[in-house]
């Protein structure tokens, strides 16, 4: 295999593609919705498609080019580093807020066609995820918007960035951009940028798997986990192998010790001993040797009972007679295991999770197994912040919103609430990729690049970074976000450059900036620090209040929790993936859709069976979704995965399943996963597609 | 001479001439079509048209119009297959097996029997090529040459075995039919009027003449064509069997299989010519060539056969049970009770308890319940197949792919359709062929109840008269000893 | 009762040498056993049979006639062989020499398995050789118009053909004979191209 | 049901004592005492000359995040199916990954509750039932039943070790898919790329923007043909070629297929068997005996898959160990 050493390229690029677009100014139209549909004339006749091909290879493998390229299209002087029908593999990063991978692309005849992990990086060491296997399939999505637009109106790249400019300037009162959690440290300067430019705008972050909670009772920070150190685990609800915070990188650590082997007679083999609890049956919890089914509810007891048991404090009631027995084994085995284990908590309530703090405090597990001063970054949302967002945007306080890869509308619990004030807004643009559920109600359209299109960095970890860059010239008129933010911040400078320039202080001048670069492009990861966490400003709350607070959740009725699939996860760009969408369930085997997931005994009870479709009332709210009956549900409980019942996402998956995120909770302290619901059973009937 | 038993009961009955005979059974040819034949045939057309609205759907968009799935690769296909099949068999044992025992009451059914084996290969031929994904390349299972290189087929292969056994199967039985034919389409020819009707049966009747020495080398032809098929119609159910036997799936890998699916195709093979004799005997009104006795002796071996199935059913419990293999019990217990038990209740009703009751004379005799009876086996039978080849596949070794199969409407357009491309064929054959064997029953005319012949003489049919086995001396020079009811007359 | 001279000329003159038209007495039959009879005691008068039509086989009409045993079951067994022969060449060297490829596991030459289609081939030569043969020697081929004596011969009559000299002068002898054998009718019959 | 041979546990106190008790092997009865299924063998078996590619996956390891079927579907271009196909098990996917529950119920209640009852129950999972994994493709075997039942000769075993289909002289009898124990064989019902019936979730192979993602060392099947995991052999070409061009053997994990590549837990391993030193190789020799059994060995197809029993650390009085499925 061999890597690029993509250098070259760098300076000639941007002009490159100016020529390149000046070469084909009617861009290639591609086949895009059903046939018979009116586009249909639209297809691209083989010799364009030829034309882009020889483009793209041209573009993507200029990189190696000492000699400059050429527009001619056939290879009339092959590029070296570039053999048809060999493949080249470019180091590269995959994030879309949940899990974080740093990749391989298979770049073959300068289209990516794989994407396989990156051996080299430290955080996820060559590991991959289901979802970032598949995200090669989203560069291709025919529902990506083809260029930028004014109120549906195609309009050129300068035209969209005056009228912003304008707009942002004349805009009266604050003006919001809202994104989900970024990592990359240029774009938040590019991003610093803008702000700096028009002070009235403030950058808002949130996260559909918020982790606010526990960002708040680690004062501010999300802590860096190490499972490879600890001999006992206990985890309350937390998916951490499956979808919760980063997996790929968390299943690396979990399974190098529980890897056995019993060669060497003098060491006896050993295993770490894994507790989960939890309501439903989660890819965590079936790996689990423990694994006790509980309510939602109860965590926050469970959580309590744990830190009495752990440190020697009273006891706890009102935990049934097993989840006690469970809690005080895992209590007396963590305590044997101090500093060598570690507590996590998937809640997303403050009170809880900082019980579980104090408890991994009283186990010494801090700087062992869980590390606050080089902390994660993967989740930056503040859950208060998009609430008090929304508020003013129904108030009218908010003059302007800019939503970057930010869909509030399809995955806020509130998002009812905002595609209602979305219209009154004076100025809405979207950088989204394709229409979406927000998108479509904004005025301009400036979509996003694909991150296999774009040059960026990333900081998942403090001391950890990894680059992005381009494996194929973007395929429709659109233009990377950053370079959008700069443009409006009135810069002309090339993203590339700005890039670049950010990295002088990661790897320093000395030694020779250049060769060091060329090494990162190389390699794709890095060693260094550009992000800065936000100074704290919530108060850390205490373990008497966190208890005080606690106390006062005991619950009636029947419970749901909301939950990621490993798949689909919260329903961003993964929702128009076929591969994703077939993949199935790794506990229930489903495909295709969502269903609640109901206790056998529960079942009995009400003489549901499979496939009975529910009406799943919460918050005033309601969606219908069949049942699948799911032995290790806890009694007394449901659970619905979120991220389906998209409705302008593209024809894979609009209208696929339900949209479970009206159920979540929006409280003052954050978006809870779980709620009291109310099941009628509807009549109708929906088969789940199970293999 | 051959010794003639004296209760037997005469196996034409009606006191038939040489020429009644060639009259009764050419009359069928030579009259206008009648009214039930044209009703019948109108049925089968429309059934035929199903079959074909069913091919053209899975030839264009795929065996995914069928219920299979990747659990289950083969079910009502190969069911069909098999079951046609079996059904063939009867024709070439009865035409062959009981020619060698020299069971003479065979006559009268053998050239229906006959047909009916082609018809019922043919229809079983439909399946192996219409359930492959690809049909347009089934030439690929002959060992030829191709532009992939010397690249032959897999000798190995119980799917090619099917492949050699079918088509031999197929063609010998053809020109065995063919051959048995001949003398008859003679008999035609020299009796039609009508041009074309001249022409056709000269065409086919090729020349014959009757001559000894044709005669001669006739009988010895079909002796031994008869002494090969028989081994050959064991060797192809066998085969058949062995594209179950000897796989790896829990409940096809069982030794009994070859005994055991032969007695089943001689089991089904008489039901269906019980089904149709008793329709063509009411239709051609043949009720004098094909009697009572020929249905009481063809209930007797369905009855047979069908409790030989009935043992290896037992069998196969037994060796489940017996080999201690997890697996094997598994699938035999989840035959019975799984959720296919119903296919398998009434496999068992239809093919082990229903045919008991031919020990009853009353059902041995009676037209109607034989009838019913006979449907029931070919019902069961056809359940049998599915039973072994679906309940089988649907939960073999990993508990993860268990599934269910379903037929879809394609499915079962398929299989009516074949039916119906059988009955069109039969009914063609039998409108257009002798469907009794004229010359064959011409020759057993004399075997009857009291031991000698009964020929009365040209002229006159009925009445049995004094017996003949020497010719008397003769009364008067040149009237024929073998005419004393001729002889009488002149003398008035 | 049968004369020497009938014999004579019966016998002796070679007939339709020169012209393609033959002259038959044809004795017909209703019987069976009478026309078995007939057949010795005319064989016995020395009479030449050209030949008997029958609508079914009858049996013992071969040794009557003095017909020789068809000889094809030899002929059988020889095309049995050959297809026995080349099934197992093509088997054995298909998989075994031309392209030898891993199959499960199994011998290349794998002869347990050879042993359904060496069979099948052997029947199906067997079969369709003999037949073949058969139709050949017969001389049954598909044909326009057949020349039968007597057509009843297919239908319920038992047909004894004796061939006569140009001017048919056996004629009344033969009537005579054959009526004394049992003969419903004698007729005569000339036949072109027979 | 009651079925050790195809997925073994055991817990991690009985590995301690004795590495050697934890996984069950099914022993052949013969004149001279027991016997492996595989020494049990009608014929002579071939040797694999040159390579012998195998897979060990430890079911330790392996926590079911399917990152191995999508990775398998994208290096394949394995068609998407969609819900309704789905639900007709016709899915297309040539790596699976099996999961099962445990039951209340098993063997030992056959004295007393019968058979019959039993298997219904054990169809049962418990209510907080244990769940294992196993990903399941095409297990190579070198006693393959699927060959040997292909009339056509479309499905052959290579001279290094791999069950390999010839797509364009498959006709498509899906007599190998029913003979295959391990169910692994997928079959082409229509043709994916051009019915629009598939158009909405299979949209990547009808328009020209999608096949840019397809993979051009793998064909994309016809309709009517069988198709299965190939071990991903065009990278093995590639890993061969490569080494050829420069004259040596492929190097040990210079070859990777896809699943392996994109485990994040390492738990599949993919190497030459052939060669001593491969880290398959001493894998399988250190394991042989202890963990290391072919799934339904004593069907005697000899698969090149091998799977390494899984251990738990789960004490029975929490959570009392059961029999899978």
């Amino acid at each position: 295999m061999k890597y690029w050493k993509g250098i070259e390229e760098l300076d000639n690029s941007p002009e490159f593609v100016k020529n390149a677009f000046a070469e084909f100014p009617d861009f290639l139209p591609v086949k895009e919705g059903r046939a018979g549909t009116a586009d249909d004339a639209s297809v691209a006749p083989r010799r364009d498609f030829l034309k882009l091909m020889g483009f793209s290879v041209a573009a993507a493998t200029l990189a190696a080019c000492e000699t400059p390229v050429h527009k001619a299209i056939p290879y009339l002087n092959k590029p070296e580093e570039v053999d048809p029908t060999i493949s080249n593999f470019y180091a590269s990063t995959y994030f879309t807020g949940s899990d974080y991978n740093a990749v391989l692309v298979k770049n073959r005849d300068g289209r990516p066609i794989k994407l396989e992990g990156n051996p080299e990086s430290p955080v996820t060491r060559g590991g991959l995820s289901a979802r970032a296997q598949a995200a090669v399939l989203n560069l291709y999505d025919g529902a990506r918007l083809r260029q930028f637009a004014i109120k549906g109106k195609p309009v050129e790249f300068e035209q969209l960035d005056a009228a912003v400019r304008t707009g942002l300037a004349s805009a009266t009162g604050k003006v919001a951009l809202v994104s989900p959690t970024i990592i990359s440290p240029s774009t938040k300067r590019a991003i610093a940028a803008l702000t700096g430019r028009y002070r009235n705008v403030e950058h808002i972050m949130y996260d559909v798997n918020s982790a606010s909670g526990l960002i708040q009772a680690n004062g501010g920070v999300l802590p860096a986990y190490d499972f490879s150190r600890a001999n006992v685990i206990v985890s309350l609800g937390a998916d951490f192998l499956g979808t919760w915070i980063s997996p790929v990188e968390y299943s690396r650590q979990y399974v190098t010790n529980r890897k056995v082997r019993a060669d060497n007679a003098a060491v006896k083999p050993t295993m770490s001993r894994h507790f989960q609890f939890e309501t439903a049956l989660s890819l965590t919890g079936s790996n689990a040797d423990v694994r006790v089914a509980v309510k939602p509810s109860e965590m926050g007891a469970i959580a309590l009972a744990l830190y009495n048991a752990v440190t020697g404090a009273g006891a706890t009631t009102g935990l049934s007679a097993l989840a006690q027995k469970q809690v005080t084994q895992a209590a007396t085995e963590l305590r044997n295991n101090r500093g060598a284990s570690l507590v996590v908590s998937g809640s997303n309530d403050p009170a809880v999770q900082a019980i579980v703090a104090a408890t991994n405090q009283a186990l010494g597990n801090v700087g062992t197994t869980l590390s606050l001063s080089a902390p994660s970054f993967v989740r930056q949302g503040d859950d208060a912040r998009m609430t008090q967002f929304v508020n003013e945007l129904k108030s009218g306080a908010i003059g302007g919103v800019i939503f970057y890869n930010a869909n509030p509308v399809y995955d806020h619990p509130r998002g009812e609430e905002i595609k209602a004030a979305l219209p009154k807004v004076a100025l809405s643009i979207s950088l989204n990729d394709r229409l979406d559920e927000t998108g479509s109600l904004c005025q301009y359209q400036a979509p996003d690049s694909h991150w296999l299109e774009s040059w960026n960095d990333y900081e998942p970890k403090r001391g950890f970074m990894s680059l992005a860059q381009p494996a194929i010239t973007p395929l429709f008129k659109t233009r990377q976000a950053q370079e959008t933010f700069l443009r409006w911040a009135g810069s002309n400078e090339s993203y590339y450059n700005f890039l670049k320039d950010g990295w002088r202080t990661v790897l320093g001048a000395n030694g020779g900036f250049q060769a060091a670069w060329d090494k990162v492009v190389h390699d794709g990861v890095a060693n260094g620090s550009a992000l800065t966490t936000t100074p704290f400003t919530g108060q850390v709350i205490s373990v008497a209040d966190a208890t005080s607070r606690i106390g006062s959740t005991a619950k009636t009725g029947i419970e749901a929790v909301l939950y990621e699939k490993v798949g689909i996860g919260q329903g961003g760009v993964e929702a128009n993936n076929p591969f994703l969408h077939e993949l199935p369930d790794p506990i229930s085997k489903a495909t295709w859709g969502n269903y609640v997931a109901v206790p056998r005994k529960m079942a009995e009870a009400q003489k549901w069976s499979q496939g009975d479709v529910l009406k799943v009332s919460a918050n005033g709210k309601s969606i219908e979704v069949p049942v699948l009956v799911q032995p290790g549900q806890a009694e007394g409980t449901v659970s619905i995965a979120v991220g389906y019942g998209r409705t302008k996402t593209g024809k894979v998956g609009d209208s696929v399943g339900a949209n479970a995120f009206v159920l979540a909770q929006s409280t003052a302290s954050g978006t809870l996963y779980h709620n009291i619901v109310t099941l009628e059973k509807t009549g109708a009937t929906n088969p789940i597609a199970q293999t | 001479m051959q010794h003639v038993s004296p209760v037997r009961e005469p196996l034409v009955t009606g006191g038939k001439t040489y020429h009644d005979v060639t009259q009764d059974i050419c009359y069928q040819v030579e009259a206008a079509p009648n009214i039930r034949w044209m009703g019948a045939l109108g049925v089968s057309l429309i059934l035929l048209g199903v079959f074909f609205y069913s091919v053209y759907r899975t030839l264009w968009y795929g065996i995914g119009e069928w219920g299979l799935n990747k659990t289950i690769g083969w079910a009502w296909d190969i069911t069909n297959f098999v079951w046609w099949v079996g059904i063939g068999h009867a024709g070439t044992l009865i035409s062959a097996v009981l020619l060698l025992f020299r069971q003479k009451w065979r006559s009268s059914i053998n050239r229906a029997a006959e047909a009916m084996t082609i018809f019922a290969v043919i229809c079983a031929a439909m399946f192996p090529v219409l359930h492959m994904g690809r049909p347009w390349l089934a030439f690929y299972v002959f060992p030829l040459q191709n532009t992939l290189g010397s690249l032959w087929a897999n000798f190995n292969s119980p799917l090619l075995w099917d492949v050699f056994a079918i088509s031999t199967y197929f063609t010998v039985s053809l020109v065995f039919w063919y051959t048995g034919l001949v003398p008859d389409f003679a008999t035609i020819r020299d009796r039609a009027k009508g041009k074309i009707a001249k022409f056709s049966y000269s065409m086919l009747s090729m020349g014959w003449t009757g001559s000894a020495k044709h005669w001669s080398r006739y009988e010895t032809v079909s002796l031994i064509l008869a002494g090969v098929s028989t081994p050959l119609v064991l060797s192809v159910h066998t085969i058949v069997s062995m594209d179950f036997a000897t796989s790896v799936v829990p409940g096809w890998h069982t030794t009994i299989f070859p005994p055991y699916f032969v007695a089943g195709a001689i089991f089904s093979g008489f039901a269906m010519v019980l089904t149709l004799m008793l329709i063509t005997r009411v239709v051609f009104k043949l009720e004098d060539y094909i009697t009572l006795e020929h249905i009481a002796l063809m209930n007797k071996i369905m009855m047979v056969t069908g409790s030989i199935v009935g043992v290896a059913y037992i069998t196969e419990f037994f060796i489940a049970w017996y080999s201690q293999v997890e697996y094997e019990q598994y699938a035999f217990i989840n035959r019975a009770t799984g959720p296919y038990w119903w296919a398998y209740a009434s496999m068992m009703t239809c093919n082990v308890i229903t045919p008991q009751l031919v020990w009853f004379r009353r059902v041995r005799y009676s037209i109607v319940l034989t009838f019913i009876l006979s449907i029931i086996v070919n019902i069961g039978m056809w359940f049998e197949r599915f039973v072994i080849i679906v309940t089988s596949l649907h939960r073999d070794y990993l508990p993860s792919s268990w599934a269910m199969f379903s037929p879809t409407r394609i499915d079962v357009g398929v299989y009516v359709g074949t039916i119906g491309l059988f009955f069109t064929l039969f009914l063609l054959f039998a409108k257009f062929f002798p469907v009794i064997n004229m010359a064959e029953v011409k020759a057993i005319l004399k075997y009857t109840v009291n031991d000698g012949p009964t020929y009365g003489g040209a002229n006159e049919g009925g009445g049995r008269l004094t017996s003949h086995t020497s010719p008397a001396p003769y009364a008067t020079p040149g009237v024929p000893a073998s005419a004393p009811v001729n002889y009488d007359k002149q003398n008035d | 009762m049968t004369s020497p001279a009938i014999t004579a000329t019966s016998v002796a003159t070679p007939v339709a040498t020169h012209s393609s038209t033959k002259r038959f007495a044809l004795g017909v039959f209703e019987d069976e056993d009478v026309l078995l009879h007939a057949v010795d005691n005319v064989r016995a008068a020395g009479v030449k049979i050209y030949e008997v039509f029958s609508p079914y086989p009858i049996h013992g009409i071969d040794d009557a006639l003095g017909i020789e045993r068809s000889r094809l079951p030899i002929a059988a067994f020889f095309y049995g062989m050959c297809g026995l022969a080349f099934a197992l060449w093509m088997q054995i060297y298909m998989l075994g020499f031309d392209w030898p490829m891993i199959i499960g596991g199994k011998p290349h030459i794998a002869l347990p398995a050879f042993i359904p289609v060496s069979f099948e081939l052997t029947v199906f030569f067997t079969c369709h050789g003999m037949v073949i043969t058969f139709y050949t020697i017969s001389k049954l081929y598909p044909r326009f118009k057949t020349p039968v004596l007597d057509v009843r011969s297919t239908d319920d009559k038992f047909i004894m053909a004796i061939e006569l000299d140009e001017n048919s002068s056996q004629m009344p002898k033969l009537t005579q004979l054959l009526r004394e054998n049992g003969a419903s009718e004698v007729n005569h019959k000339e036949m072109t191209k027979f | 049901m009651d079925r050790h041979e195809v997925v073994q546990e055991n817990t991690l106190a009985k590995y301690q004592k004795n590495p050697k008790e934890v996984t069950e092997y099914e022993l052949i009865a013969t004149p001279d005492g027991l016997e492996k299924p595989n020494k049990v063998s009608l014929w002579q078996d071939y040797q694999y000359n040159d390579h012998h590619w195998g897979m060990a996956i430890d079911l330790n390891s392996c926590i079911g995040c399917g990152s191995c079927v999508i990775g398998c579907q994208t290096e394949n271009n394995i068609a998407v199916v969609g819900k309704q196909q789905v639900i007709n098990r016709r899915e297309m996917h040539w790596m699976r990954i099996d999961r099962y529950y445990s039951s209340n119920h098993h063997e030992d209640e056959f004295e007393k509750n019968g058979k019959l009852k039993t298997y219904a129950e054990m169809e049962d999972p418990s209510d907080n039932p244990q769940v294992i994994f196993q990903p399941m493709m095409c297990q190579h075997c070198n006693h393959a039943p699927c060959e040997t039942v292909c009339p056509v000769l479309a499905t052959t075993h290579s001279s290094e070790g791999l069950n390999q289909m010839t797509y364009n002289r498959c006709v498509g009898t899906r007599y190998c898919a029913n003979n295959c124990p391990y169910k692994v064989r997928r079959f082409n019902w229509f043709s994916y790329y051009s019915n629009e019936k598939f158009e909405d979730v299979n949209g990547h192979m009808f328009t020209d923007l999608g096949r840019m993602v397809l993979n051009p060392d793998v064909t994309v099947r016809a309709r009517g043909v069988m198709e299965k995991c190939s071990m991903c052999v065009q990278r093995i070409q590639l890993g061969k070629l490569e080494a050829k061009k420069q004259k040596r053997r492929p190097k040990d994990g210079e070859i990777v297929t896809a699943c392996a590549q994109s485990c994040p837990t390492e738990a599949i391993l993919f190497g030459d068997m052939r060669d001593p030193s491969s880290r398959l190789s001493q894998l399988l020799r250190r394991e042989d005996g202890e963990r290391a059994f072919h799934v339904l060995d004593s069907i005697n197809v000899q698969p090149n898959i091998t799977y390494l029993t899984k251990i738990r650390n789960g004490s029975a009085e929490f959570f009392p160990a059961e029999e899978n499925a």
